[in-house]
């Protein structure tokens, strides 16, 4: 097979490479393994070794300390880290800052002065837009609902309330009939859109809020035989099952956030700390709203991933 | 009834009533495990109109099929004595090895299709020696395997889900509409093909007795000249068999073999098998049981979200629904 | 005269700690039943279990007519005709009579499936030719024990053996059951076949066996003809002493206090109506058949069952006992007649078995155990009860069946109880210990305890009991006085409403 | 009480070198299960100059914990025979009680900390009734807890995160280092303050002594006159008291009560317990034996991670290598 194997496979420090462990919020799945890629990318331009590990779901906040307790152990150059509670890695993050070792935050910010700078999308505007390509496809009217992937997660809590707040200030005559949350699971976010789908024949629109989630509503339109069009449906991510389903039809579109560019970013500010520069205090990586329209365009096919 | 010296004619006559009442108080007893399915669903039937139609009952099924295939599989292996933890992950890994076998080595779709279910088996395989031959106790044999399997979907898929480019047919096995009007999927059928054939296989076969058996006291039926380590290994066989399928049907059913998840299936799936009766300790069990066992909680938590209990409740309604129904069955039996 | 239908030569096998069979030697002839004595742990059901592949042996040849054998595993020994009974039950009580019987051998129809009917035909058709009357279809776990012993039976005749051993097969039998038993095995026997019978009820060897082997500490003592050998003699064989024995019970006139009375007790599934009078100082005896509800009197009265009517009053004060931990309270102790299932912690060390009903009085200020008094009580009573075993750290599983019935009861005399209810005490144990726990239950009464003591050994309850209760279908028919009781009277107390019919 | 018969008494003597012997084999077991993990030590420790350092080895201590914590008071119940599901998600519902208490309701650090743990083992309680006076079996009431708790922590907290605000102070019980220079934390001296408790309780106390009974023969324990109601109830709240003080520990280690997560440990934390010898059929078990098992899967993950092995090959490497130690003591117990 081949292999998840990760930029490096001898990553002790002591070698004339610096060494940047990089601890995510996951691992496995394809938005990661996209943010992955980008930080490989960047380190073979940069010429540093890295490590890359995330828990396996982000409600495993217990295990990402662990990971980066482990990674601090590794006495790395420099350390990104994707908070999935920033508190609670206040104590590991002092720990980095007085052995003088650089933390670049990305994904979400962390709530703290330690890091150097911060790579990532603003997720709440980002699901503002979202609420808008749906509001603007159901003509502002009607019932519409949200299957999120979770409801403690910073980005799940924004990704909701983006969307649900852009609704209720700009959009009255839209009502948000139910939120359901998923786990990101396909099989699960498919059985409970189905559920919302039969509580509310009427219902115009869903928004699915990362990948699983959104292919997981997609399924459910398929299983229910809904005819596109039918019900709007906006995701968000990418993966090549949403692709299919936004070239088919079956969904009008979805945000996709850079993640190649956040984990490029991410190591690329890394190796400007490890040699002292000065950086902004945060790095916007962007998002982009994409349908079956733009879809092959170089900007947009540039960063979804399949 | 006791030994009569004199009279060397038992009375047949007496005995087969006794048999009569006892297979009528089985059935019983699974007719009032029913009814507390039956309870469930007429409160989600008054608490929603959208609750029993066609398409949410057909909704309810689709949902029930891919656990209910993995608590088909397991009670076999849970009426041992035994417990599988490794079929969540396992079903992860073969959907994996689906979407290998037919996309990345072309094989036809048949032949893909057998090839995941045949993989399945092997996992199932190696289950049983680990716990029959090498005696490592299920828990922990299966928990490795767990491990394992987990750890192979994402390194064989390179931890990224395989599309079934080359068979688009596949995702027709879990999807193919097989009434036409209803959208009745051919993979609810599959699966009810499922329960008669598990039924079947426990109930009339030899590896059925020897299930019941083993579970029941292993050491006896061993010196009694079964071939309790042969058994053993086939009834872990038959649980990764219907490991293989469920991977095959979740696969076909996202159209994609997904290389993460399935943690936490595998309580879901033996926490079925326990509310239709079956015991851990073994023994005593049925195919039955386990498909209400399914169906309770695919109905609890499609009907709790046809509600809209907010999410957070869900898991508690389920939790206490649980208690009390297995309470219930508790009482029941007790006073039967 | 040919070889022997079965050679044992030379036989040894040792586990940690013990020599369980030292250079033994048995031979058994074609048509004979050979019985096979020797006190508790001396290493019958050791030997046995090396003919029947359980165990493989350290040393020692098998012959079989004359053929040596390798006995490799329990299924060989079958195929090679060699049946037996364990001492412990091996069936699965999940499973109903006719599955156990033919467990390994179902019949099958169209070479798929399991045919229940053909099953249950063939079970009643052994049952026909065995004259015993169980349903086939009825669930193992649900039976009395002596059911089971009767479904082992079947079970080991169900093989076409050449040879059976039987390891104790009466141990839970009644009298009625026990002539069944010998029917059977005389029916058994023919010029081909031969048994192997192992009991500590002396008397039954004179009935049933042609020849008597004699075991000693895992040593061949010798073999004796039944027929002219007296009973002392071979006791002498099996102890290295002699037994003085026989005497009944003198009935001490002195009405003394009761201390529990029991009135009108029932139970859903059985019970109607007892009612009877336990004094201080006294055995009183329970004699009746299997299922005349003597074992579930005892749980009534403990609280392991639950009673529908009916009260018990001890000391004077009425008392209402909802558990067995309730009646330990008030002083009442209840051994069960089970040893496996409901006797002893099979995974435990005899030490903790011991102390299992008293453990409370062996705690010191913070809440520890204390150790050291408990090995010093533990140690006295495998003293006292001649408990043969390495050490009182050894686990009651690697002790013979007899060893832990003597922990069971050593559990119950560790605490100390005014009332003690032993259900089938002396199962499975040699005539000399018997004589020790008899002079044992006598020292209890002596210094004023209550004692009710089931027993299906009639004998044992004639020369043990001041008063013997006699039961049949759930009734008590008749208290007696010791000197009013005779084998004959008891056995038509406890057959009234079966020879009468339900007479109000 | 003694009997006068003509036959010697038994030699004491005897006995006295075979209970040593005996007792010597039973350490000499424990001190091999403990090989496997000196051996896991030093594999690792000639991989990687960055294993075996004093940070490292606190970390690894550290990482252990809270999940030995949990496996600590579960390797009681599992003794009887029985299994604690809820022991995960039980231990997030505390760390949320102790967010209320603390910061909601603004009690001093004492009574909040003292609040959440017998809050934990308030759960234990609830679990015992079930288990023992409900009769619901171990695995169902205690996943129907497991389900109960998860959603109860999510209601309490609203579903995020609760703050120490008002106690910064608590988040020293885990981090507080004890040893100047060595980052030596009081959460770890708290664990191995508990090791011994808890080894003492189930060693030298009556609790213990039931705890293997009930596990051993529960029937036989009750004919007994033991009380097993009473004590079942007791060995579940035992459980129920690591589950508040591993609450206490984890929300202090984050500086913050997670409402979610805690699936999967209660797995972890058996897993702990049977690599640790403790048999789930009940009657055997230490609590040496799960501080093995609970380090070994701790020394597992870090040294995986430190030699840097891909994560996904990670959980593979756990599984096998849980796999062979756990047959590796199999042998080992069959051949002694
Ligand atoms: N598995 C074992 N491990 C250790 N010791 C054993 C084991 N099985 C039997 N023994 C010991 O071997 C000796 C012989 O036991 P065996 O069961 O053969 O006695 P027995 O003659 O059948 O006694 P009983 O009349 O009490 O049934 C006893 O001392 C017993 O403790
Ligand atoms: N576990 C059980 N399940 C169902 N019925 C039982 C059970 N135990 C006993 N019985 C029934 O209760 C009745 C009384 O049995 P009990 O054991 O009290 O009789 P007993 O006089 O002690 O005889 P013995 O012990 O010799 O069999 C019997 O008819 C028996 O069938
Ligand atoms: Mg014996
Ligand atoms: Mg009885």
């Amino acid at each position: 097979s081949s292999g998840g194997s990760t930029g490096s496979t001898d990553a002790a420090a002591g070698g004339d490479t610096p060494y940047v462990a990089i601890v995510s919020k996951g691992f496995q799945h394809q938005f990661w393994q996209a943010v992955k890629q980008g930080a490989e990318q960047a380190a073979d331009e940069f010429g540093v070794e890295i490590t890359f590990e995330g828990p396996d779901t982000e409600a495993d906040v217990d295990q990402q300390i662990q990971m980066l307790q482990t990674a601090l152990d590794k006495q790395p150059a420099a350390v990104g880290f994707a908070a999935l509670d920033s508190q609670a890695a206040g104590p590991l993050l002092q720990q980095a800052q007085d052995a003088g070792i650089p933390v670049v935050a990305f994904d979400s910010g962390v709530d703290s002065d330690i890091p150097v700078t911060t790579a990532a999308t603003d997720n709440k505007a980002a699901a503002a837009e979202a609420a808008k390509q749906m509001a603007e496809a159901i003509g502002g009217e009607g019932k519409v609902a949200l299957v999120v992937h979770d409801q403690t997660s910073v980005t799940g809590v924004d990704r909701r309330d983006g969307f649900v707040e852009y609704m209720e200030e700009n959009e009255p005559g839209i009502e948000i009939v139910d939120i359901q949350y998923g786990g990101g699971d396909q099989a699960k976010s498919a059985d409970l859109a189905k559920a919302i789908i039969a509580a509310n024949p009427d219902l115009k629109g869903i928004y699915g809020s990362n990948e699983g989630s959104a292919i997981g509503v997609v399924q459910a339109v398929k299983e229910l035989g809904l005819q596109p069009g039918q019900l709007t449906v906006v995701g968000f991510d990418s993966g090549k099952a949403q692709i299919d389903a936004i070239k088919d039809g079956l969904m009008l579109g979805a945000i996709t956030q850079n993640p190649v560019g956040i984990g490029y970013e991410t190591v690329k500010a890394a190796v400007a700390a490890i040699d002292g520069e000065e950086l902004p205090k945060s790095i916007d990586t962007g998002y982009f709203w994409y349908t079956a329209d733009n879809i092959d365009d170089p900007e947009i096919a540039a960063v979804l991933y399949e | 009834m006791t030994l009569t010296t004199e009279t060397p004619t038992p009375k047949p006559a007496e005995a087969r009533p006794n048999a009569a009442r006892g297979a009528l108080r089985g059935s019983l007893q699974q007719l009032l495990a029913f009814a507390s399915l039956i309870v469930i669903v007429i409160f989600f039937s008054i608490a929603s109109p959208h609750f029993f139609t066609t398409a949410n009952i057909i909704s309810i099924f689709t949902a029930a099929t891919v656990t209910g295939t993995l608590a088909l599989g397991t009670t076999f292996v849970i009426i041992t004595g035994g417990i599988d933890l490794s079929i969540g992950t396992g079903m992860i890994l073969c959907g994996v090895m689906a979407g290998v076998f037919l996309t990345y080595w072309g094989w036809p779709l048949w032949a893909g299709v057998l090839g995941a279910v045949l993989f399945g088996a092997l996992i199932g395989v190696v289950n049983g020696f680990n716990v029959a031959v090498l005696k490592i106790p299920p828990f922990i044999a299966t928990l490795g395997m767990m491990l394992i399997a987990a750890g192979l979907a994402l390194v064989i898929s390179g931890t990224k889900p395989i599309y079934f480019k080359e068979t688009p047919d596949f995702q027709s096995i879990m999807n193919l509409s097989i009434i036409p009007g209803v959208r009745f999927p051919l993979g609810v059928a599959v699966f009810i093909v499922l329960i008669v054939l598990s039924a079947l296989l426990l109930s009339k076969t030899i590896v059925g007795r020897y299930t019941f058996s083993i579970g029941s006291n292993e050491a006896a039926t061993a010196l009694s000249g079964v071939n309790v380590v042969k058994w053993k290994i086939i009834i872990y066989t038959i649980s990764g068999l219907f490991v293989g399928i469920a991977g095959v049907l979740s696969a076909s059913r996202l159209s994609s073999a997904q290389p993460t998840g399935g943690m936490g299936l595998e309580l879901e799936a033996i926490a079925a098998v326990v509310i239709g009766g079956t015991s851990l300790q073994g023994g005593k069990g049925s195919i039955v049981g386990t498909v209400i066992g399914a169906l309770i909680m695919a109905v609890l938590t499609n009907g709790l979200r046809i509600i809209s209990v907010p999410q957070e409740w869900q898991s508690v309604a389920v939790g206490l629904v649980i208690l009390i129904a297995v309470y219930l069955d508790m009482l029941r039996r007790r006073s039967a | 005269m040919s070889a022997p239908l079965l050679e044992v030569v030379g036989a040894s096998k040792s586990f940690p700690g013990v020599k369980a069979l030292d250079d033994v030697h048995l031979d058994l002839r074609a048509g004979e039943v050979l019985a096979l004595v020797g006190e508790n742990g001396a290493g019958k059901s050791t030997l046995m279990k090396l003919l029947s592949g359980v165990y493989t042996p350290d040393e020692g040849e098998f012959f079989l007519s004359g053929e040596q054998l390798a006995i490799t595993g329990p299924k060989q020994a079958q195929e090679l005709g060699i049946s037996i009974i364990h001492q412990e039950f091996n069936l699965m009580p999940d499973l109903t009579i006719a599955q156990n019987i033919f467990i390994g051998r179902e019949p099958r129809s169209g070479g798929v499936f399991l045919s229940e009917r053909s099953l249950n035909r063939k079970t009643r058709e052994l049952f026909d030719r065995l004259g015993l009357a169980l349903d086939p279809s009825e669930v193992v776990g649900g039976l009395t024990v002596a059911k089971q012993q009767m479904v082992e039976i079947a079970k080991a005749l169900s093989y076409n053996a050449r040879v059976l051993i039987m390891d104790e097969p009466t141990a839970a039998l009644n009298d009625a059951e026990v002539d069944t038993l010998f029917d059977l095995i005389r029916r058994f026997t023919t010029p081909t076949t031969g048994v192997i019978y192992i009991s500590h009820r002396m008397h039954e060897l004179r009935q049933i066996s042609d020849r008597i082997t004699v075991l000693r500490d895992g040593r061949y003592v010798g073999t004796v003809e039944t027929a002219t050998t007296p009973t002392s003699e071979v006791i002498s064989l099996m102890v290295g002493r002699e037994i003085v024995s026989e005497q009944r019970q003198s009935d001490e006139s002195a009405p003394r206090e009761t201390v529990l009375a029991v009135e009108g007790l029932s139970t859903k599934s059985l019970l109607k109506d007892v009612s009877f009078e336990l004094r201080k100082g006294e055995i009183l005896g329970f004699a009746g058949l299997m299922g005349a509800g003597r074992t579930e009197v005892a749980r009534a009265i403990v609280g392991a069952d639950r009673s529908e009517s009916g009260t018990i009053t001890l000391h004077g004060r009425p008392v209402v006992i909802n558990n067995p931990a309730e009646a330990a309270k008030l002083g009442i102790g209840y051994l069960s007649e089970d040893r496996k299932q409901l006797g002893v912690l099979l995974e435990r060390n005899v030490r903790e078995n011991v102390v299992l009903a008293s453990l409370s009085e062996y705690i010191g200020a913070l809440g520890f155990v204390k150790d050291k008094k408990i090995e010093r009580t533990a140690r006295e009573y495998v003293t006292a009860l001649r408990i043969k075993t390495p050490s009182t750290s050894q686990l009651v599983k690697n002790l013979s069946g007899g060893n832990q019935q003597k922990v069971v009861i050593a559990k119950w005399l560790a605490k100390d109880c005014d009332v003690l209810i032993f259900d089938e005490p002396t199962r499975g144990i040699d005539v000399g210990a018997k004589d020790e726990i008899y002079a044992l239950l006598n020292q209890l009464a002596a210094g004023g305890k209550a004692i009710i003591m089931i027993s299906s050994e009639l004998p044992e309850v004639l020369r043990l009991s001041h008063r013997v209760a006699v039961m049949c279908e759930g009734r008590l028919t008749a208290v007696l006085e010791n000197a009013d009781a005779t084998q004959e009277n008891i056995m038509d107390y406890a057959t009234r409403f079966s020879a009468y019919g339900t007479v109000k």
